[in-house]
């Protein structure tokens, strides 16, 4: 650790992984109602549960996005933290409102919810992933802007890299995309476009940015390429993005109300944005096979070379499988985009900051790298969590192109009940992709505590 | 002259490549919300309309629930339910439930009034009558 | 140094006044109303020669490696290709 | 361990140093993958309005009448000339001609006003005849395509203004003129497209 202030991304990585623990219990929980559908009812219906799966989501995501900014931007900029103590607060001011949020989700029905938390002053609850109460979304834009002030301080006062540019340019964007979460209006469409805002412009835009540089930064660190040949090309990758990702927002709007010529602008750009995907696991492999050193952190390079891939296969190709309109209109609201999501923001997201975290956690521990015997215990979690999120999105692919044909195409179309109880056998094996799932994750928290020799910091 | 490839020019047309399809986007969201009156049906919103989008959404629907395809896949798809179904059907299940059928998945009991129901029922109807350019492909949803 | 400089401004200007003329030959098609199998043909095919122009002599791909102006030809063939297929489709 | 990727021979390729005369991509690589996105863009927006058409070939044929021939070739010797402008702007800057330079590219510059402005009349016509891209398939790809192309246009004529104002004050010279390069690429892109899309949506029926 070159500064002591980089420390304060401990406590955001420990979060980050406590809460990702925590949504991966409650997908197994929505995973077995999904075939024993009443499972633990009423106690946790299917929407609160879900509910918590997709928030804790964004929140450890989140978590992990400041911690990683918290981490790599005094790095970058060659300075101490502008306000390590504002850091800390933001942190604690963050962790608090989501445990109450969530604990709001589990305990309170949410009608009531929403009565308590003044959402007839502003209705913005009760929309797909923004389900959080209007103090819970006012916190989250006063934390990104704390976090976004305190990054853009820390760079103002130090070196300016194109890394902490990318990044802070992605925090930006992130909070200022999010305040599209308080326009709801009553029509449905509106609300719906502007939805998008929030959540494709986020996803398949700005996120990619902070995905970017923090892959970018990584990759310097155990490669040793020069930084003016990555950042280069970070450019390049993220110019993709923005022209393929932000027409691509028409993907959506096919068939919410929004004009037909959605489809055409929809599709064509949306096709494209696979290439970036692409042009970021070539670019991924490259560094590293250019490396000029060999790093000891042996399972930080699996991991990031694994973002790289798995962003491609489940955001790139998957995302392909249905973007286009013909094929979109069969899709759209099956299985198969949920099988599309598990594996895009597995491996964009998750593993990203999961790369992050492999990289610099063992040097805010005070060592350059894991002992040996840890690394092998997180490259066989990699392996685990990898291969069963596979098998997740194989599943649900499956479970999707079964449900298309019975429910849309065939002649005789069953209803959405008789289908899913035909599909079981899919939920079935995907509950059990599942539960792997969890024993790569408990393999990675346990490689925290493995002991063992370990080489110092050079 | 060897071949040229600098950051600066890079970053250059990041921003410009990033501007640029923004003010698209901006172009194409105008002429969006120029043509969807003429599509959204929002002629049809009235306070029972509203309420009952307001009653949709505060007691989540849409974590189980899609409506036109949006939300979770859990439960039957919404947006043309007040075709699917009409309106008597759609009062007496959300009455009914849940079922307590052993093992079936199970939609809570929400204790709407008489009047929230017709209201939120009101929603869905509006919802129904939204041109979605003819999705979904069948009643099934 | 100055010699080919000149040189290739007049050349140059060769193509711009060949592309100029090119652009007067298909308006005056149109303008004639000129249709079918052949006529599509011949204009598609004048656009492509004229878009090959600009990359080959404006663009300066001539001198540069086989693979530059091989994305400038394939653009040429697969682009035009398709064009001339879907309209010849419309016309059977 | 230095294994070929398309990643890195399309590095090498760019690097690529002439023994046989062969020169490489003018201009910056970093604008070339762009311009070769943007091609690609529009060669699948072209080939999409030509299939589409084959469907509805009366709608095309008839709506394809209410647009101006006229005016659409007008835009084309526009541009080819402006582009021929820049040609010349940048074999003046490589000879160090900077006022030369700037003066070719300050003439290119103002046709492209003209084509925005011809544009315009056009763009007015066809909203003043309540004309949309909703209206129907042909005038969804007619504008589509169009306003997509005059975007271009307009960024073009950013860069070119901005390349302007630093060769007059001396900013370029006979051994640093990548950026007048750079920008001529882009702006022989937008020529090259709108050479494919005015016969294809104007004339060709």
């Amino acid at each position: 650790m070159k500064y002591t202030s980089q420390a304060v991304a401990k406590p955001y990585f420990i979060a980050a992984i406590a809460l990702f623990l925590g949504q991966i219990l409650f997908g197994l929980i929505m995973g077995l109602q999904y075939v024993v559908g009443d499972f633990l009812f009423p106690a946790i219906p299917f929407n609160v549960a879900r509910m918590v799966h997709t928030n804790l989501l964004i929140v450890w995501l989140l978590f992990g996005f400041m911690g990683a900014s918290y981490y790599l931007i005094p790095e970058e900029s060659e300075t101490e933290l502008f306000s390590p103590k504002l850091a800390i607060t933001t942190f604690w001011v963050f962790l608090a409102a989501g445990a109450i949020t969530v604990l709001g989700y589990l305990l309170v029905p949410y009608a009531s919810l929403a009565k308590w938390t003044g959402n007839d002053l502003l209705n913005t609850m009760g929309r797909e992933f923004l389900e959080q109460p209007l103090p819970t979304k006012v916190g989250i834009v006063l934390v990104a802007l704390s976090w976004l002030f305190n990054i853009t301080m820390t760079m103002l006062k130090g070196r300016k890299t194109a890394i902490s540019l990318i990044l802070t340019l992605g925090m930006l964007g992130l909070a200022v995309f999010f305040l599209f979460s308080f326009y709801n209006p009553v029509n449905l469409v509106k609300d719906k476009f502007y939805w998008w805002w929030v959540v494709h412009l986020w996803v398949e835009g700005v996120w990619e940015l902070i995905l970017g540089a923090m892959l970018a930064f990584v990759l310097i660190k155990v490669t040793g390429v020069d930084r003016e040949v990555i950042e280069k090309w970070l450019y390049v990758i993220i110019t993709m993005t923005l022209v393929t990702g932000i027409i691509g927002t028409g993907h959506h709007y096919y068939w919410i109300g929004t004009p037909a010529y959605w489809q055409w602008w929809g599709s064509i750009f949306s096709a494209l944005e696979p290439i970036p995907f692409f042009m970021m696991t070539v670019f991924a492999f490259n560094m590293v096979n250019k490396r000029r050193r060999e790093h000891p952190n042996k399972a930080a390079v699996l991991w990031a070379l694994g973002t790289s891939v798995v962003a491609f296969l489940g955001a790139g190709v998957w995302g392909f499988l249905h973007t286009l309109a013909p094929i979109n209109y069969y899709a759209h609201g099956t299985q198969l985009t949920a099988a599309h999501g598990h594996l895009a923001f597995y491996g964009a997201y998750a593993l990203v900051v999961i790369t992050m975290i492999s990289y610099a956690m063992p040097i805010l521990r005070g060592r350059a790298a894991n002992p040996e015997r840890a690394q092998i215990m997180e490259m066989w979690s990699f392996w685990l969590m990898t291969v069963s999120m596979f098998f997740i999105a194989l599943l649900l692919t499956g479970a999707g192109v079964v449900q298309i044909w019975l429910q849309r195409i065939s002649t005789t179309p069953m209803s959405f009940m008789a289908v899913q109880d035909s599909i079981s056998i899919f939920y079935w094996a995907r509950e059990a992709a599942g539960v792997v799932f969890l024993i790569g994750l408990l393999l990675y928290i346990g490689s925290f505590f493995v002991k063992g020799e370990s080489r110092a910091i050079e | 002259m060897s071949a040229t490839f600098t950051k600066s020019m890079a970053r250059n047309v990041f921003y410009g490549g990033g501007v640029f399809f923004f003010l698209l986007f901006l172009a194409l969201t105008f002429d969006t919300m120029k043509v969807l009156p003429k599509r959204d049906n929002s002629q049809n919103i009235t306070p029972a309309v509203a309420h009952g989008k307001k009653l949709w959404e505060t007691n989540n629907c849409i974590g189980c629930h899609t409506l036109l395809g949006e939300g979770a896949y859990f439960a039957p798809e919404l947006g043309n339910v007040y075709v699917r179904r009409g309106p008597d059907f759609i009062k007496a299940w959300i009455k009914g439930q849940p079922t307590g059928v052993p093992g079936r998945r199970q939609m809570p009991q929400f204790n709407l009034s008489d009047m929230d129901i017709d209201d939120l029922i009101a929603f869905l109807k509006y919802a129904s009558e939204i041109n979605t350019n003819k999705w979904p492909p069948n009643i099934e949803g | 140094m100055k010699q080919i400089n000149s040189q290739s401004n007049i050349s140059a200007t060769v193509i711009w006044l060949i592309l100029v003329a090119l652009t007067l030959a298909t308006w005056r098609i149109g303008e004639a109303g000129m249709v079918g199998k052949s006529a599509m043909l011949l204009l598609l095919f004048i656009a492509m020669i004229k878009s090959q122009m600009v990359a080959n002599y404006f663009m300066a791909l001539r001198h540069t490696r086989l693979i530059w102006r091989g994305i400038m030809f394939g653009y040429f063939v697969i682009v035009g290709g398709l064009i001339a297929l879907a309209y010849l489709r419309s016309l059977a | 361990m230095e294994a070929q990727s398309p990643f890195t021979t399309l590095i090498e390729i760019s690097n690529y140093q002439s023994t046989t005369g062969k020169k490489n991509l003018p201009g910056d690589f970093a604008l070339w993958i762009f311009i070769f996105a943007e091609m690609l863009v529009f060669g699948v927006l072209f080939v999409a309005y030509a299939f589409t058409r084959a469907y509805h070939v009366e709608l095309f044929n008839e709506s394809q009448l209410t647009l101006s021939r006229t005016s659409g070739a007008i835009n084309t010797l526009v541009l080819i000339t402006s582009s021929y402008f820049v040609v010349n702007g940048v074999s003046a800057i490589k000879q160090g001609l900077s006022k030369q330079c700037g003066y070719w590219l300050i003439g290119a510059f103002l046709l492209g006003g003209i084509f925005i402005i011809i544009k315009i009349l056009e763009f007015h016509a066809k909203y003043a005849a309540d004309i949309s891209m909703s209206t129907n398939a042909f005038y969804m790809f007619y504008l589509s395509l169009t306003f997509f192309h005059f975007m271009h246009v307009l960024m073009g004529m950013i860069i070119l203004a901005f390349i302007i104002f630093k060769v007059l004050n001396d900013g370029y010279s006979a051994k640093d003129y990548v950026g007048v390069e750079t920008g001529a690429s882009f702006w022989h892109m937008v020529d090259f497209l709108w050479i494919i899309l005015f016969p294809l949506v104007y004339i060709i029926r």
